[in-house]
Formats: C-alpha cells, sequence, structure tokens
C-alpha cells in the first residue's frame, strides 16, 4: 500500500532521518517505535506533507503509494492521495462547531447548488452534516451534540473529534497517527484501540506513533523501531519481544561523560511548592521540589509534559500559581531581571528563537546578560545607562571564554547565524557561565547538535557544576539525564 | 453554567462599545445640527445605497484572517476603468451599464488575483500592504488616464477628452447612465423616498456574501481565517483560499463603486474612488465589527451609524462651536480614529 | 352673505398682508472651510452676519473631491428647510452639479447662484439660475498684459498633470501663452512634482523652492511668475521678496492669499477683514523688500465678494427689485458691495445667466 | 549573512544614475543640483533619522510620524507666538517641542504596546486620526500673535505660517563656505551629521544595545531581563522627539509652518527613504537613512527639471509614484518571505 524509500531528511546541518525504508500492507497496521527526538514525528510529517519539511528544505527519497511514485508536498496532495493523519496537537478549530470540524474540507452540500455552482460554491447543508457527525460519534459511542463549538470541550474529546475527522473520510487509505493515546485514559484507549483494528479490517493501513511500547505491541502487526534518525530493526508479530525492542530503542553510545560521585547536599536552596505553570500545550501541575545546592537535577519527560515549562515559569514569562522560596526567602518579585539578579538564569530550549542574537557576533551574545543586568563590561561613566561598551575589555574576555569552550569560530566578532549549532549551544552556555549564576536552568541541552558536540556540552555542564553552581535539567533524552544528573525527576 | 453566561453577557457588552457609541454620537449630533429628521433619513438611505455594497466587500477578507482589505480601492478604479471605456464609446442606458460592469469585473478579477498573490506573501502585514497597494494604483490609474487617453490608447469620444487631445477631463458627465436604476420602483412615504429596487440590489449583494459564506468555499475562508496553518493541514490549499477571498472583495468592491458613481451621476475621474477605503472600513468597524470577526449585520449598522454621524457632524459643529471647520475635522477624526480604535482593540 | 363674503376678502387681504409683511426666506450660503480657503468662508461668515436671520451657512468637506458624497449631502440639507428661498455657492470645486441637479429635482422653486462653481458650463448654464465666476479664460489675456505692463519679459507659469486635466486650466494656460507671444514675451511653461500624486503637497512646494532662483538666474529679474495652486503662492511670493521678480496675480486673486504668509503679516484681530488696511501693510512690506511695483492682485478678495454680491443678488431678485436677466442691475449691486470696478462678461453669447468677471488691479 | 544590497536599491541607483547623465545631457546646472541636495538632505534627512530608533527597536516603521511633526509644530507655534526671533527663536522651539514631544509620544507608546505585531498599520491610522485632532486644535488654539492668525477672520491659525521675520533659514544660513560657486551649509551639516553620530552612538550605549535586541530577538531579550515595554516606550519617545527637531529642520529651510493636514503623509515618504536606503526591522544603520535620503531626493530634485525639458511631466509622476510606493511594498513583501523561509 505505502512504501517509502531511502527518506532521508536534514534540518540545517543535522540529519534527521538517514535512509528509511518502511513498507505497509494494505489492512496492516504498522508501528513506530523510538525515543523522543528519533525521527519519527519528521518521518509522519514527510508523509503528510507537513508545510514545515518544504520550507526545510524538503526530503529526499520516494513515496509509492500503491505502487505509484506519489510527490507529497502539501498536507493537499497526501489528502488526495488518501493519506489521512491524526496529529499529535490537534488540526482543530476549537472556534467552529463539533460538527463542521468532523466535516471540514468534505460538507454536506444541496444537490440543486451543486448543479447550479460546481462543488465548490454549492451551498453546505448543515442538517445532513449534524446527521453524519452524529452518527459517526456513534460509533465511538460518545453522544455529543454535533452544534457545540470546540474549545466548549474537554482535551480527550477533541481527540476523539480529530479521529472522528479522518474516519468519516470515505476515501481513507492510510492513517497516520501520531502519538494519539498520549492524552487517552485506559478505556478511552482501549476504544481507540478496538477502532482502529476496525478499520484495518476495512483495508486501511495504519502508521502507528508511539513510545508506549505495551500499546504497539497490544495492536500492532510489525513494529519498526527507530533513533537517532534511522531504522534499528523492523519486527514481524512473532517475533515482538519487549525487552529487545526496548534496547533498541534506547541504544548505547560511545564516550559517555559520566557525572561518577556520588554526592551528598544539604543546604536547601530552592523550594517549589505546589507550583504550577500554564504554557498553552505544556503545563506543570502542583510541583513540588527542593533543590539542594550544589547538585545537578534532571526533569525528564517527553514533549508537552512540562519539563520544559518549569524553567519558563520560574523566569516569570508564563501564569504561575504557587510560591518558589530561594534561599529561605519567598521569591515574590517575579519579573525577570529580579530573578535574574537573584542569581537564577535560564539556557531555553530553542537555541535560535530565544537563545541567541543571530545577526550579532558572538562576542555580543556571550556579554549580553552581564552587560545588561550587571553593568560589567561598561566603560566607567556615571550614567550607565548610556555608557558605552568597554570594548577592548569584552574582546579580551570572549577571546578567552572562545578558547576555553573550543568554540569554534572565525573571531569573536563572526556572527552566530553562521556557526554550527554545537557552537550556537557553545556561545548559549558562555553567556551562562559569564553571568555566573547561583542556579541555572537549561533545557535540552542536546537537541539537534550532532554527537561529538554533545558530549562535550555535558561536561561544560559538569564542570559549571564544579564551579558551585546549581544545575537543573530538563531534558527528554533520560539516558544523558542518567548519566550527569545526581537525582531524576519525571514529570 | 453560571460562569459561562457571566462572561458571554461581558463579551456582548464590549462588542457593542463602538457601535452604541456611534448611536449616542449620532444623537447628540442630529440634536445640534437642528437638521430635519425626514432629511436625514433619506439621505442615510441613498448613503445606504450608494455605499453599502462597498462595505459588504470588506466582510470575506476579515472572515479569512487577513484584515481590512484597503485594497478595495483597486475594486473601485476597476469599476471607473470600466465606465470610462462605457464612455469612450458612447454606450448608454442599461446595456452599456452592464458593459461597464462586466470590464470593471474583469479587470477586478485579474487585479484582485495580482493583489492576492502579491498578500501571500505578507501573512501578517496585509492590511499596511493593502494600503500601500491602494497608493501605487491610484498612481497608475490616475497617469494612465491622464497621459495614455490620445498617446498609445486611441479615444472615441471627444467630449471626455482634454481639448489638448491628450488625457481624460477631470470630471465626466455620466448623463448617458443617469437614473437607469435609481429611479426604479422608488415609492415615496411622506417625505421619505424610498428606492426599493436599489435597496434590493444592496440586500442581494449581502444575500450574495452571507451564500458564500454558507457555501463549501466559504467554510474554507472560515477556516483560513481562524489559523491558516492548521487550515493547511486539514488539506486546504490556504494561498488559494486567500486569493480567492480577495477577488471576491475586489470584484464586490467593483460593483459597488459603479452603484456609487452611476447613484452621483458625475465621474470625479482621478479622485472618485479615493477614501472608498478609508469609509467604508470605518462604517463597518461602526457597526461593531472588528479587523478579526464581521458580519453583514454589522455592514448595514455601521452604514445608518457612521453616514448619520456623517451627515450631521459639520453642521452639528457650526452649531456648537460656530465653525464648521470643527466639524469638518471632528468628522474626519472619527472616521479615521474608528479605525485605529479598532486595531487597538483586539 | 354680503357680509361673509365682505369678512372673507378683508380675511384674504390680511393674510396676503401679513403674509407679504412677515414674509421670512432663508438663504443658504455654502463655502469650502475655512482650512480650505478663507476668503470664501469669511465671505459666507461676513454676509450671515450682515443678515443673522437670513442667511444659513454651511461648508463643504476639506478635501472635497475625496468626498463628493459628504458634499452632495450638505448642499442637500439646505434644499430640505422650507422657506429655503436661494442657494448660493461658492465654492471653486467641480462636482457639484449633481448636488444641484437633485435639489431643483425636488424644489424647483428654489434660486441656485453659484459663484463659482466649476462643472461643465453649458451643463451649468441648464441647471443653475445665476453663475458667476472670475473670468478664467479673460486672465489668461489679462494676467500676461498685466504682467507685460509691469515690466515683465518672460512669462513662467507653473502648474501640474492633475491640475492641466482641467479643461478651464490648460485653456486659460494656452490662452497665456499665446497672449505672451503675442506681446513678445517669452512664455516658460514648468510642470511641478503632482501634489494630487499620493506625497502630498510637501515635493511641489521644495522644487519651486529650488527652481525659482534657478529660472530667475536664466531669464533675470524681469520675470513674472505664475502658479495654478493655491499653496503655491506663499513660496512665489515670498520668492519674491527675496529675489524681485514679478507677481502679476495670484491664481485667487486676493490680498489674503499668499501675501500674508509670505510676508509675515501681523494683521492685528481689530483689522482682520479691513483691506484698505492690510493692503497698506503688504504695501509697506514691498517698498521696505524694494519690490515696489512689482507685485499686483484685486484689491477685495473675489472669494470674500462673491458671497455677499450672490446673497445681495438673490435678494433681490426674490424681493422682485433684480431681473436676474439684467445684467446692468447685477453690475451695479456688485459695484457697491467691491468698491471698485467690476466687469462682467458674458461666458457664451448664447447663455444668458453665465457672466464672468474682472476686477481693477490694485499694484504693491 | 552580509548585508547584501537588495533589488529596490539596485533599480533605484541605476535610475538615479541614468537621471544624472540625462541631467548632464540636459544641461541642468550641477552646482544647483548640489547645492539643493545637500540642502534637501538635513531638510528631510531629520526626519528619516527620526524612523531609526522604532525602526531598530522591533516597532516597526513610523508611519504614526505625524504625531512626532506636530509636537514640532507645536513648539515652533509657541516661539512664534511669544514673538522670539533669530537663533533664539530656533532653539527655544526645539526647547519647546521636546517635551510636549515627549508626552506625545509616551501616549503613543501606550497604543503601541498594546497592538504588538500590527503597530505599522496602528500607526498608520493613529496618525491619520491625530491630524484632524489637531487641526481641531488649530482652529480653535488660543495663540495670539497676530501673523499667525487668519487675516481676514483674526482668529484661529493660519495653514501657512511665514518664518520669515522670525527663524527662517537660519540654520540653512549657518556657516555657510562658497566653493566656487557651490554653497556648502555647514551649519546644517554640522547639525544634521551630529544627530546622526547621536543617534549611531546611542545604539552603541548598553540600552541601545538592549533595543536593537528586542528588535532582533523579543524573547532572547526578556530572558535577559530586559523591560521590553519599557524599550519600545523609549523608542517611541525617541523618535517623536527625533520627529518634532526634524519638522523643525524642515520649516525653517522651508520658511513656512504649514499646520492642519500638511503632515497627513509625510511619513509614506519618510518610510521610502529609509527602505530605499536598505534599512530593515532591527538592523537599520544611521547609513541606511542618509544613504535613503539622499537617493529619494536625488529622485525629486533631478526628475523635475528633466521631465521639464524632456517634456515628460506625467512620466516623471509616474516613475517617482512607483518607486516611492513600490520600495515600501517590496519591503514588506519580501521581509515577510524571509521570515517564513527561516523556520
Amino acid at each position: 500500500m505505502i512504501k517509502i524509500k531511502n527518506i532521508n531528511k536534514k534540518f540545517r546541518d543535522i540529519e534527521v532521518l538517514k535512509s528509511i525504508n518502511i513498507e505497509v500492507k494494505e489492512g496492516e497496521i504498522h508501528g513506530i517505535v523510538g525515543a523522543n527526538g528519533s525521527g519519527k514525528t519528521t518521518l509522519l510529517n514527510i508523509l503528510f506533507g507537513h508545510p514545515n519539511i518544504l520550507k526545510t528544505g524538503g526530503y529526499s527519497g520516494e513515496i509509492f503509494i500503491n505502487n505509484l511514485k506519489s510527490k507529497i508536498s502539501r498536507p493537499n496532495d497526501a489528502i488526495r492521495l488518501g493519506i489521512g493523519m491524526i496529529h499529535q496537537e490537534f488540526a482543530i478549530i476549537p472556534e467552529m462547531t463539533v460538527a463542521e470540524n468532523i466535516k471540514i474540507y468534505r460538507e454536506n452540500t444541496f444537490k440543486l447548488t451543486d448543479k447550479i455552482f460546481g462543488k465548490n460554491l454549492s451551498y453546505i447543508d448543515k442538517s445532513q452534516n449534524y446527521i453524519d457527525t452524529k452518527s459517526i460519534l456513534k460509533t465511538f459511542n460518545i453522544d455529543l451534540d454535533p452544534s457545540l463549538k470546540v474549545f466548549n470541550l474537554s482535551l480527550n474529546m477533541k481527540q476523539f473529534i480529530e479521529i472522528a475527522r479522518e474516519i468519516d473520510r470515505k476515501d481513507l487509505k492510510i492513517l497516520l497517527l501520531d502519538e494519539p493515546t498520549a492524552i487517552l485514559n485506559k478505556e478511552d484507549t482501549v476504544s481507540l484501540i478496538s477502532i482502529l483494528k476496525k478499520l484495518s479490517k476495512k483495508g486501511i493501513s495504519i502508521i502507528y506513533v508511539s513510545h508506549k511500547l505495551d500499546e504497539v505491541i497490544a495492536l500492532c502487526e510489525r513494529i519498526t523501531v527507530m533513533r537517532d534518525g534511522e531504522i534499528i530493526k523492523t519486527y514481524e508479530r512473532q517475533e515482538f519481544d519487549s525487552d529487545n525492542i526496548s534496547e533498541n530503542m534506547m541504544g548505547y553510545k560511545v564516550n559517555k561523560v559520566i557525572n561518577a560521585q556520588n554526592r551528598e547536599f544539604k543546604n536547601i536552596l530552592l523550594k517549589f511548592n505546589d507550583f504550577s505553570v500554564d504554557i498553552p500545550g505544556e503545563t506543570v501541575k502542583n510541583f513540588n521540589l527542593d533543590v539542594y545546592k550544589g547538585e545537578i537535577i534532571g526533569i525528564s519527560g517527553s514533549y508537552g509534559r512540562g519539563n520544559t515549562a518549569l524553567s519558563w515559569g520560574i523566569m516569570g514569562l508564563h501564569k504561575t500559581k504557587g510560591e518558589i522560596i530561594l534561599n529561605n526567602k519567598k521569591l515574590s518579585n517575579r519579573n525577570v531581571s529580579n530573578i535574574l539578579l537573584n542569581g537564577i538564569y535560564m539556557v531555553p530550549e530553542d537555541r535560535r528563537g530565544a537563545g541567541l542574537l543571530l545577526n550579532h557576533s558572538v562576542m555580543e551574545n556571550i556579554i549580553f546578560t552581564s552587560l545588561q543586568m550587571k553593568n560589567n563590561f561598561l566603560m566607567p561613566y556615571p550614567f550607565k545607562l548610556f555608557s558605552f561598551i568597554n570594548k577592548q575589555k569584552s574582546l579580551d574576555y570572549s577571546k578567552k571564554i572562545i578558547d576555553q569552550l573550543n568554540i569554534k569560530c572565525s573571531s569573536a566578532l563572526q556572527k552566530v547565524n553562521e556557526l554550527s549549532g554545537g557552537n550556537q549551544q557553545k556561545v548559549c552556555l558562555a553567556r551562562a557561565i559569564t553571568f555566573d549564576p547561583e542556579i541555572l536552568f537549561i533545557s535540552e541541552p542536546t537537541r539537534g547538535i550532532d554527537l561529538g558536540a554533545k558530549e562535550l556540552i555535558l561536561d561544560m555542564l559538569i564542570s559549571i557544576n564544579k564551579k558551585k553552581t546549581t544545575i537543573i535539567i530538563s531534558s527528554s533524552e533520560i539516558d544523558e539525564l542518567k548519566r550527569i544528573c545526581d537525582r531524576i525527576i519525571e514529570v | 453554567m453560571r460562569f459561562y453566561i457571566k462572561t458571554k453577557k461581558i463579551a456582548l457588552q464590549y462588542n457593542n462599545i463602538v457601535p452604541i457609541v456611534f448611536f449616542f454620537l449620532s444623537l447628540a449630533g442630529l440634536y445640534f445640527s437642528k437638521m430635519d429628521i425626514s432629511f436625514v433619513v433619506n439621505e442615510v438611505i441613498v448613503r445606504f445605497i450608494r455605499d453599502g455594497v462597498m462595505v459588504l466587500s470588506l466582510i470575506i477578507p476579515i472572515t479569512a484572517g487577513m484584515g481590512l482589505n484597503f485594497a478595495i480601492i483597486i475594486g473601485a478604479i476597476c469599476a471607473q476603468i470600466g465606465l470610462l471605456i462605457i464612455l469612450d464609446f458612447q454606450i448608454g442606458g442599461a446595456l452599456g451599464l452592464c458593459f461597464a460592469i462586466i470590464i470593471g469585473v474583469i479587470f477586478a478579477i485579474f487585479l484582485g488575483t495580482l493583489i492576492g498573490i502579491s498578500l501571500n506573501r505578507a501573512t501578517g502585514k496585509e492590511m499596511i500592504a493593502t494600503i500601500i497597494m491602494g497608493f501605487l494604483a491610484t498612481g497608475i490609474y490616475q497617469y494612465i488616464f491622464l497621459v495614455g487617453y490620445g498617446t498609445f490608447l486611441p479615444f472615441h469620444n471627444n467630449e471626455i477628452i482634454l481639448s489638448r487631445g491628450v488625457g481624460i477631463r477631470s470630471m465626466v458627465d455620466l448623463s448617458i447612465f443617469r437614473n437607469t436604476m435609481d429611479k426604479l420602483w422608488q415609492v415615496q412615504i411622506g417625505s421619505i423616498q424610498i428606492p426599493f429596487f436599489m435597496i434590493l440590489t444592496v440586500f442581494a449583494f449581502a444575500l450574495v456574501i452571507k451564500y458564500i459564506t454558507g457555501t463549501k468555499l466559504g467554510q474554507e475562508i472560515k477556516t483560513v481565517g481562524y489559523n491558516h496553518e492548521k487550515a493547511e493541514l486539514l488539506g486546504i490549499d490556504v494561498y488559494s483560499v486567500r486569493i480567492k477571498a480577495i477577488i471576491i472583495s475586489t470584484v464586490t468592491a467593483c460593483i459597488g463603486q459603479i452603484i456609487f458613481i452611476q447613484n452621483i451621476g458625475m465621474l470625479n475621474v482621478y479622485t472618485a474612488h479615493l477614501n472608498s477605503d478609508i469609509f467604508s472600513c470605518a462604517a463597518l468597524l461602526a457597526g461593531g465589527a472588528s479587523i478579526k470577526k464581521a458580519k453583514i449585520r454589522h455592514a448595514f449598522l455601521g452604514i445608518f451609524l457612521f453616514h448619520t454621524l456623517f451627515i450631521v457632524s459639520p453642521q452639528a459643529g457650526q452649531n456648537i462651536f460656530s465653525n464648521a471647520s470643527i466639524g469638518e475635522y471632528f468628522r474626519s477624526f472619527i472616521a479615521y480614529g474608528a479605525i485605529a480604535f479598532a486595531l487597538m482593540t483586539r | 352673505m354680503k357680509k361673509k363674503f365682505l369678512g372673507l376678502i378683508v380675511f384674504l387681504l390680511f393674510f396676503s398682508f401679513t403674509n407679504a409683511n412677515a414674509e421670512s426666506f432663508k438663504i443658504g450660503v455654502v463655502t469650502p472651510p475655512l482650512s480650505a480657503s478663507e476668503d470664501e468662508f469669511r465671505g459666507g461668515q461676513k454676509v450671515s452676519k450682515k443678515y443673522p436671520d437670513m442667511i444659513k451657512h454651511i461648508t463643504l468637506p476639506a478635501n472635497f473631491s475625496e468626498e463628493q458624497e459628504t458634499a452632495i449631502s450638505q448642499i442637500l440639507s439646505l434644499g430640505s428647510e422650507k422657506d429655503m428661498k436661494a442657494i448660493i455657492i461658492c465654492a471653486g470645486y467641480s462636482g457639484i452639479l449633481p448636488a444641484i441637479q437633485k435639489i431643483k429635482e425636488k424644489r424647483p422653486d428654489i434660486l441656485v447662484i453659484t459663484a463659482p462653481i466649476w462643472d461643465d458650463p453649458d451643463m451649468m448654464a441648464k441647471y443653475i439660475d445665476l453663475c458667476f465666476d472670475t473670468d478664467w479664460l479673460k486672465r489668461g489675456e489679462t494676467i500676461p498684459t498685466k504682467a507685460h505692463k509691469m515690466g515683465a519679459k518672460t512669462f513662467i507659469h507653473y502648474s501640474f498633470p492633475t491640475h492641466m486635466a482641467k479643461e478651464l486650466l490648460s485653456k486659460r494656460r494656452d490662452m497665456m501663452k499665446k497672449t505672451s507671444e503675442a506681446l513678445g514675451m517669452k512664455f516658460v511653461d514648468i510642470s511641478t512634482p503632482d501634489p494630487q500624486a499620493g506625497s502630498g503637497r510637501g515635493p511641489m512646494l521644495q522644487f519651486l523652492q529650488e527652481d525659482i532662483p534657478r529660472e530667475i538666474s536664466k531669464y533675470g529679474k524681469d520675470t513674472s511668475i505664475f502658479g495654478t495652486n493655491c499653496p503655491m503662492q506663499d513660496v512665489i511670493i515670498a520668492k519674491a521678496l527675496e529675489l524681485g521678480f514679478i507677481v502679476p496675480e495670484q491664481c485667487c486673486p486676493t490680498p489674503t492669499q499668499g501675501f500674508p504668509a509670505a510676508m509675515g503679516l501681523e494683521i492685528k484681530p481689530e483689522d482682520a477683514g479691513d483691506f484698505n488696511k492690510i493692503n497698506k501693510m503688504i504695501e509697506n512690506k514691498a517698498k521696505i523688500a524694494k519690490v515696489s511695483g512689482r507685485l499686483s492682485t484685486w484689491p477685495v478678495p473675489v472669494g470674500v465678494f462673491f458671497p455677499e454680491f450672490s446673497v445681495e443678488v438673490a435678494k433681490g431678485i426674490i424681493d422682485g427689485k433684480i431681473d436676474k436677466k439684467d445684467i446692468h442691475q447685477i453690475s451695479e449691486t456688485a459695484k457697491k458691495i467691491a468698491g471698485v470696478e467690476v466687469y462682467f462678461n458674458k461666458m457664451k453669447p448664447n447663455l444668458d445667466n453665465y457672466y464672468l468677471i474682472i476686477m481693477d488691479s490694485i499694484y504693491y | 549573512m552580509q548585508d547584501r544590497i537588495d533589488i529596490p536599491q539596485i533599480i533605484i541607483i541605476i535610475f538615479v544614475l541614468i537621471m544624472m547623465i540625462t541631467a548632464w545631457f540636459a544641461n541642468i546646472s550641477i552646482t544647483y543640483f548640489i547645492n539643493d541636495s545637500l540642502i534637501r538632505l538635513v531638510m528631510n534627512g531629520v526626519l528619516v533619522l527620526s524612523l531609526i530608533p522604532m525602526l531598530n527597536a522591533g516597532v516597526g516603521i513610523n508611519y504614526g510620524l505625524p504625531i512626532g511633526v506636530v509636537a514640532g509644530l507645536m513648539g515652533m507655534c509657541l516661539a512664534v507666538n511669544f514673538n522670539i526671533k533669530e537663533g533664539l527663536g530656533f532653539i527655544l522651539s526645539f526647547l519647546f517641542s521636546i517635551p510636549i514631544a515627549v508626552i506625545f509620544g509616551y501616549i503613543y507608546s501606550m497604543i503601541l504596546n498594546r497592538v504588538k505585531g500590527k503597530e505599522e498599520i496602528t500607526a498608520t491610522f493613529v496618525g491619520f486620526s491625530f491630524i484632524y485632532l489637531t487641526s481641531l486644535f488649530w482652529s480653535i488654539a488660543p495663540f495670539n500673535n497676530p501673523s499667525m492668525l487668519w487675516p481676514i477672520g483674526g482668529e484661529g491659525m493660519r495653514p501657512t505660517i511665514g518664518l520669515k521675520p522670525y527663524f527662517e533659514k537660519i540654520l540653512n544660513n549657518l556657516w555657510v563656505i562658497e566653493i566656487q560657486k557651490i554653497k556648502i551649509p555647514l551649519g546644517m551639516l554640522f547639525f544634521y551629521f551630529g544627530l546622526c553620530i547621536f543617534i549611531k552612538f546611542f545604539f552603541k550605549t548598553k540600552i541601545g544595545i538592549a533595543s536593537i535586541a528586542v528588535g532582533e530577538n523579543e524573547t532572547f531579550a526578556k530572558l535577559s531581563g530586559i523591560d521590553i515595554p519599557k524599550i519600545r516606550t523609549l523608542a517611541i519617545i525617541l523618535s517623536t522627539v527625533i520627529a518634532a527637531l526634524g519638522i523643525c529642520v524642515y520649516s525653517q529651510s522651508y520658511g513656512f509652518i504649514e499646520l492642519y493636514d500638511a503632515p497627513l503623509m509625510v511619513a509614506f515618504s519618510a518610510a521610502s527613504a529609509i527602505l530605499m536606503g536598505g534599512g530593515k526591522e532591527g538592523k537599520t544603520k544611521v547609513t541606511h537613512a542618509v544613504i535613503g535620503t539622499y537617493l529619494f531626493q536625488t529622485i525629486y530634485i533631478l526628475s523635475a527639471p528633466i521631465a521639464n525639458e524632456l517634456l515628460l511631466p506625467e512620466v516623471a509622476e509616474i516613475f517617482r509614484n512607483i518607486i516611492t510606493n513600490g520600495v515600501i511594498l517590496y519591503a514588506i513583501l519580501y521581509k515577510n518571505q524571509k521570515n517564513s523561509s527561516s523556520i
């Protein structure tokens, strides 16, 4: 039914998919498992023609649908080929009704206006849509008024609407699911699985992406394991073995940095009491944690689970509830400058979007926060606000730290935009080091960085920690956390 | 449940602030201007006919999430091109009007496509882009008719050409169309004249817009308007939907301008289209629309409120401040201010 | 029966008598707003002070050409008043005819006098009872002649494309060219950046500031400069004070256009509107700048003159004292109001209700 | 990436070159051209410079330029009203307009900080409506110097106020050196380049660096503890103040104060000038403004005489219109395209 041949995909200089070959037969449920960042979602996005794929330079390789070579560059192409996708972050328009969402792009129209104006300008038959929606929801055993607006509904109801929309399609041949059970409870998961099984009996091929291994084993006929953008192995049903598969998923790497000491800490530096952060698509609720002075804490969890929300929350950039106690004092005034002056610093996960001034030099990036918050690197004039940079001092310092961290750049005045991902991350860290915080929050420090650089970054974190900085790392790479953290907390 | 109802009520009031303000301003203006009410009513009806379709043309781009389409001025230009060509060939009456509409619409489809394609590169900045496009188009249009006719474009009607033989006169008479539509089915009730045919025409356009929003295309436009990224994931060809929205808007504006001009009876060749965008936008917003949401009732209510204010404000200004210019400036301030205010509120 | 009949007659007589006595009619005066043209606006104000109960003075939008609709409804609003007997429009805009047509449709009894509006003359004569205007074409003759008398050897005409798209203005230009050449003056036609092309009047005025010295150095001081657009006059007159060339007349001849700004006239509130004093001031300033005899205009602004004059004419016609076909009666009235001789010409020989005027000039 | 020269700049430079060659053949005096272009550069240049702070702080092009301009007009009217002449009058109009501009700028910034993402369109309409609001003010303003009031009515402001008795060309005529008929207005140039240096240095100070960072990447700046609204407010106030000074410089050179709706379209030519010079959000340099102003004004200086010489005034108008608006449109369309490709 669908055959993927030699798919390669690069994001900037990082290869995220390396010669992927998968074949899915008619009516087959094919599972794809792998850790976060292994390229599962990217693969689905390619199959569905997600606009970001084209914007980031497209992919190479071939896709065959029904033995026909097919070009999928937009979702519209995929839909015409009979491919449907259930997105992890719902493609649902909350301002529209349930019926409108489910029947979107396939609305029933009046026959008469069809004839006069053609399908596109034909008037929509709302009552027919209502009836259709009602009946499709019945197959899920859901009794819901299809004229309700979707934003009033619960999260798992939205998930079912997303699924219902695809299942309602009469031309559906291939269904792609991206972590469809992430927000479903047990019962709902069971009912979803039974629906998928029914679909496969109708001859619809299903590609099911998840990191929940047991689910995949229960549902799928074949399982492909991905790691770091490569296919490790494809298992037939009779070969399923959860231990083997999970070992394949994790894999092992060479030259690992390990924080060997078994350290003990006494002084509580930072306390989270019932701390909640509300970021759309990323929430933490009632989080409690004591952070001891000098330790490295890992916060693990996958995307959407709030592991990065914590650091955004503490910086006061999103709505929070609960309290933070720093050095036995309640941290009440939470604007960013106050947090920074209290010695808390954050390196965000989105390096290019939030962590760097891409059009500025390495030097300017390194000294920026210290300059602004601590008036370091300024000429000794009385009006600090209108004082100039002490260029010599900044340059000397930057050169020193560039050497120290081994940042590969032509000079301290080279634009950051021209550096590689790993070196950009080092610049981010250099700024953190220059700021010399007491507590460092860092999110996904190794995302999108090649292997060698990963180890360097981890190594660097350990050495920062040795200089008495407490570090809290949020990462979905549990393996890395295990190696450098004193404690790991799952959210 | 109670909470839900309460929030809805507040939202309702908030949306209505602008029309309420306009209502009271108009009322105060009406009082101070000491104008004859039946005159004001007559005038508002005339304004409703003249400007109604133009205001309606703004609705679809707003629904598509592109904000106020100031490029309707280009639609107006198309209408004027159509009329001028017909005048040049001197085809009068209903037939001429039909031809003018056909020519105008052809231009509008073509230019609308161009605008749409350009706006696809200006996602998020459509409004400022359409304003600049309006400026650009005005300049080109003015000079084509100022220089083109008589040099590289042949003319057939000496009456509309300047005596120097090059360029259209700045003012041309539309006597050949006069009263082809306006006086149809006119009914007099007391001192109020109601031209039913024209009112029905405006309503017909409202129905067309309403119909379009109810079609498959309309559903796509709405989806794109809510969230164009998700719309793309749902298989909707976002770019072509946006282009279609702009074409519909430009064509509607073109027809709106033809109605406007034939009702006035004379064509100010180089300036008649100017400000049609600003006043239409202001009228729509006065009716309670926002740059994200606009409905036909907003357009209709807005025309009544905004134009009542426009009709009474000069004299109100004169009577209050004994200086007519004040009412004049106040009026312009209201027109631009309404748009600025709408942009400021979410 | 007889008694009753008598009573009826007495009653009727009484009624008609009181009616005639207390007949209060109104005259509407339409002018541009203050910011667009002070002269007409003040003329309107002046006459409404003269007859406070009779005159209703309203203004048109400032940027008329873009707000034709508002202008039309403003004029129509006058027609909606029952005791309105005459409407006088002193605007100098084109595109007002549709409003007049609509008024005449509803109220054929209303007397309409325009002084001036610039629509198609034949059409105007058809709908409007009396049309007055300054004699545009004739000024194409009089201005160069005047300039020649003042000693000009070259005549420069500044305008721009959208103005030249106006029939009257471009015809006047041609006339000026013809007259200049007939008088042996060199005629120079210069086009400035167009203020109606979107970037406003700034570029036009900057160009004038740069170009006038250039032209004067080329053609010498004995050059006469005429600009077709009101804002130009400030710069032209200011430059004339500096460079000493000749300004025979502004586009709208009046002491209050260009002179006050260019000369920085300090007109005290009590002197405002006193043209004798204003003319004296201009004369003095001209003397100081050593340009005596090189500047000229009409002593009374036509803009101020027209509203008052037209109201008097309208009043005369309504009262039955003036026959609207009798040009002598009309020109008498004009002389009384202007204080100088006013010459009336027919626009076209076959039109008996379209007159063009020329006034005597004052030389500073 | 290097700052490349974009397509519009290439077209405009070619256009200007062709005009210069034509001017040569049409015998248009070079001395006049140089004299005028220097004066025009400063006359309009300050208004163009005023766009830089907002553009660099990520607020976009200041289409609300009339707001600053009105502040400057008010300052000048005050100076004229108190009958203060010559240099002192000019300096006082600066001093009067600055506090007015600060207040206007502050209010203006409150509006623009509310409408993030659509600052430019909002600014356009805030500017337009402000012009009419101030027109209301002018027609009843309680000024009493008769040389500013309507000559007939004697109350309310004239639309144009002659500066001849006050400070006309006070800056233009300061320290003028004449070298072979070429007049170099040193005072004017000193003032202009002094302002250029001030702006250049402003962006080298701590707060200037912060504002550029806000313009380039708001999240980054936020994470470094920078108070974004404060920086934007400061940039808007600074833009407004420079715009106020800009209209003072313009008016003394032009010789008249123009009130009412005269400043309505002032923002668009300033915007085309800066975009013509290669200005971009978050990285506009002073040199962009200077080059842009010079190119833009050169088009005006040359095109009108050439058009007259060749008898093609209408064609010159079309070209100018296409260039002025085309550059802005290109900047809007091109910038967005670039943004989307970097996701």
